[in-house]
């Protein structure tokens, strides 16, 4: 697999560095890779901090700004960061109104950041933690890792951070997280494996004529293999297992998301079967972003997350964000 | 990995910082030597990350234990520890590095440790590892491999074996756990996510618990990287 | 080639009724394959109207709103689209204040275009026509079809889209449509081939281990196959390429272009060395674009483009911009 | 391809409408039967659609010519010269649209044509190509099937020959004028952007201008699609 890189061991680091290039209001170190709001902190602003593995690119460092997040902490590529990265995020945009951490529940990041937090607590930081788990594909149980976090951190991370950009306190902040992430579902089908620079070939073998269907973003294979289907039957499958999972009763938001490999032509086409379906189940859809936002590298594929908002949660979507990867209203 | 078992005769070395560096060592080598096949093994039910993690993990604790070297075994493992929680990230980082830093931490700031005290330090940081991971027994994790290690080590010594013995079943232990973990479904970590399909792989993190394992009866044996 | 779709005949269907669904505030007529900003034709403003074949989303269809296309007419996957495409979006927006036709230089554009030109002026429209030409990779000479329009295109759109919104006559909006497409050079290059819906396989072989420099947008080979590059030494070669021909002696505006299949942690990647060698070279970047803007399906492989800029075009680039593929101050 | 002479002996048709709808069915059947050749070729040096855009635009003339059939020879050319604009786009719309248009246009509302009008009718549209594209000679696209085709026929025509005759000698001048181009370095189009890299290739637009000539040939002999 050819890749536009240095080498593997640089990857996340030049990344960085373009991104720094590029978006002269975001303070990047790189050295102990993390991605900062310019103007952080802000003077009686709650602090939204997210991280994870690389390779999810725009998430997270490309959404950090106004209305969204304060700081973002990037670990290796499909690698939750390791806890000083998160400590030291949150000592550099704490206002002294506490800081929220947006945690994907994977293993690796909720330890990490539970560690870092502890950390960060010993620097007299105030720090609340909230998980994302809104991968449908998985079982939810107290026995098991439980449902990992995907699209629905994107909804989480906008909704709280415009939450915090009008100056709700931490305890509030941190509720509209809770909530946001209670009333997000997702569910991700693969086309294709990704390829991870460190390892140079792909994560798993599909072949021509089949499809992961209950993939993360990860890299890993997902719940079940199936012959290949049209877009059409895809949207059926991935709005009846986000439905029935979250069963809407009033409007939602929409996110139709590439994985990373599939073309935007297809994912809009994509996204008319996921307007046909949802409208057959009488969902209303009040926003919808189409795109590569919450990716697996190279990956092949996409993935549907649907949150149910009120008025208020509406009204914090509409408001203006200023990142590198979502932008509106400023 | 070797399985025969240690030269008879072979004298018991003392558990102090040079072992635990001659440890140190070895298990940093043979990450690096298996760190494909550990990465291959992550990629059947994971996110293909394992050999990297923990190759940057031991050369960033091999580099901090050369740079300033304690003088302590329980130092040694603690630094190694910190610098694994530091350095390595995913889930494996903080769980390997609880591990060494809860032992390290354990066996204090004496010089030397007896072998008792040694596999009394590793339960200690075993179950620091389960506290935090929240894993039990058969959930496919690396726990089913150092859980065995531990308890056969501490069988051998309650039996009156020496430090090279009691090592050399924890070896086997660990080899056998590992390979265990092969029709186990996976409750705990990624691979917990692929349901049924988790069951005919080998765990990544028990494997490389496995060669942990093995550096640690290897550097009782006096075998160098 | 397993893609998410239906069935080849509909992707460009598809894709309309998907951004229409994703897209409120766009008019899309699926039926004439038109797509048209819903407040047009806006009074005494200049409508400009694009276009060209699908398969490089969001080009053109993402680039329609306030400040920037009026229309868009995407034509089946890498063809022009026909000319009554052109003369009924001509139709659409014009207010009597004339309409511009952007036309990348390929010769089924031009022709297609030509003809709808003449279409829309039997009509009663007043139409003016500017070519974007700005691949450094094609040697230029009147015996040729000329260089290719590629990444060159965003900035004609935008720049000549701004001061159409600010009210600019239809001359001036040309004379700005022309000078940024002389003052702009792309080179590109790919990792992989890409495959068309309705070919199903990739348009040609790459052996593993080569890459092509050169390229156009249309899965077309290069102008020369190389051993595999680092991501430094590509970043060399298209800033020798582009600045050689560009001779750039101020600032300029940079887009580091994914051709669609490269993931943005790469891309970023490749930026920083693009900024490191522009460094080298001291040609100052006075703002960057990094993304997928000007794709080919489902290519691995990125384009540099530049954009010498004034005072004036620096300006037009920083007006506000609405629509779904590029948005900012508002 | 079929390069046989025509049965000797064949009588010559009356070009008329009918003649142009077989025409216009032998092309929309051989375009239908090549079409992934065409794209094949067109991959090699342009951006493999010229199969798919061709068959987007014979399916929609062969359409409109069913739904309401012109009652002459060059209305029915003309009406294929418009759908194919109106339906194809890329550069090959436009081109053989204009050939056709230009074609139908020349003979006018007569309801039968002579082989020589026929003759005259062709080369005023494909002077129509030559202005529209801004090709030469020998620059590797359909004008070197083109041109050596309708030189063929009047060639023969002139010498005494009749409609199959004269036809047959354009469709064998089609083809070798298409496969001359292989060695060609490309000057328009697509093809024109890989520099030497075009040379070895066949021409796509030549290759289905030779089809559409051999259509011509094959209607001519009472063929039917
Ligand atoms: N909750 C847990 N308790 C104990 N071990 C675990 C737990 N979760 C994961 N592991 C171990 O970690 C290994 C994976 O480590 P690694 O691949 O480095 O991290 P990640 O899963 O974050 O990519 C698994 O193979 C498993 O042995
Ligand atoms: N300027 C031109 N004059 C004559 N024929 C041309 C010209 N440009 C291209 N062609 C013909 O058009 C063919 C390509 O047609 P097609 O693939 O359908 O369109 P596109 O190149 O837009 O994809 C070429 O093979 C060539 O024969
Ligand atoms: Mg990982
Ligand atoms: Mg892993
Ligand atoms: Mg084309
Ligand atoms: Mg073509």
């Amino acid at each position: 697999m050819k890749m536009l890189i240095n080498v593997p061991e640089t990857v996340v680091a030049d990344g960085l560095r373009g991104l720094a290039a590029a978006h002269p209001d975001l303070n990047v170190d790189v050295d102990n890779r993390i991605v900062v709001r310019r103007d952080a902190p802000v003077a009686g602003k709650v602090g939204l901090v997210s991280g994870g593995g690389s390779g999810h690119e725009p998430l997270h460092g490309g959404f950090v700004g106004p209305g969204m997040l304060d700081a973002a902490c990037p670990g290796e590529v499909f690698t939750s960061p390791v806890p000083d990265q998160m400590a030291r995020a949150a000592a550099a945009v704490d206002s002294g109104a506490g800081v929220l951490f947006i945690i994907k529940n994977y293993t690796g990041d909720v330890l990490n950041f539970e560690m870092a937090a502890e950390l960060a607590g010993d620097e007299g930081v105030q720090v609340t933690t909230v998980l994302v788990n809104d991968d449908v594909a998985v079982t939810d149980s107290l026995y098991t890792a439980g449902r990992r976090g995907t699209g629905g951190t994107l909804f989480v991370e906008k909704l709280a951070g415009a939450a915090a950009e009008e100056g709700a306190p931490l305890d509030r902040v941190a509720a509209i997280a809770r909530q946001v992430n209670e009333n997000s579902r997702s569910f991700g089908v693969a086309l294709s494996a990704c390829t991870t620079p460190a390892k140079g070939t792909p994560t798993f073998d599909l072949p021509p004529g089949e499809l992961e269907l209950g993939i993360g973003i990860h890299g890993e294979p997902g719940r079940e293999r199936r012959a290949m289907m049209t877009s059409r039957e895809i949207a059926d499958a991935a709005v009846d297992a986000v439905v029935e999972d979250l069963r809407p009763d009033g409007p939602v938001l929409a996110l139709v998301n590439g994985m990373g490999g599939t073309p935007l032509l297809e994912l809009y086409g994509f996204n008319a079967e996921v307007h046909r379906a949802l409208g057959e189940r009488r969902v209303p859809v009040v926003r919808t972003l189409v795109g590569n936002y919450v990716t697996s590298l190279d990956m092949a594929g996409c993935s549907l997350t649907l949150c149910r908002v009120d008025d208020e949660l509406l009204r914090l979507w509409d408001a203006p964000v200023r990142t590198p990867g979502l932008r509106w209203g400023c | 990995m070797n399985a025969s078992a240690p030269a008879s005769g072979a004298t018991d070395p003392v558990v102090d910082a040079a072992y635990a560096r001659r440890w140190l060592a070895l298990a940093t080598a043979a990450v690096e030597r298996e760190a494909d096949r550990l990465t291959e093994l992550d990629s059947a039910i994971g996110d293909a990350d394992h050999g990297t993690n923990l190759r940057r993990g031991f050369t960033a604790a091999s580099a901090a234990v050369e740079k300033d070297p304690p003088g302590t075994p329980g130092g040694v493992l603690a630094l190694v520890g910190r610098q694994l929680i530091g350095s390595v990230g995913g889930a494996s980082g903080p769980l390997y590095g609880t591990l060494l830093r809860g032992a390290g931490k354990h066996l204090g700031d004496a010089e030397t440790a007896s072998p008792e005290e040694l596999c009394g330090a590793l339960r200690a940081g075993l179950e620091g590892v389960a506290r935090l991971g929240g894993a039990a027994a058969g959930d496919k994790t690396m726990l089913d491999a150092l859980f065995p290690a531990v308890d056969a080590m501490a069988f051998s010594l309650d039996s009156g074996a020496g430090l090279v013995a009691a090592l050399g079943a924890a070896r086997i232990a660990a080899d056998e756990g590992a390979a265990a973990t092969v029709p186990m479904l996976a409750r705990k970590g990624r691979a917990s996510y692929l349901g049924e399909r988790s069951v005919g792989h080998q765990d990544p993190g028990a494997t490389s618990s496995a060669l942990l394992v093995t550096a640690l009866a290897e550097a009782a044996e006096g075998g160098t990287a």
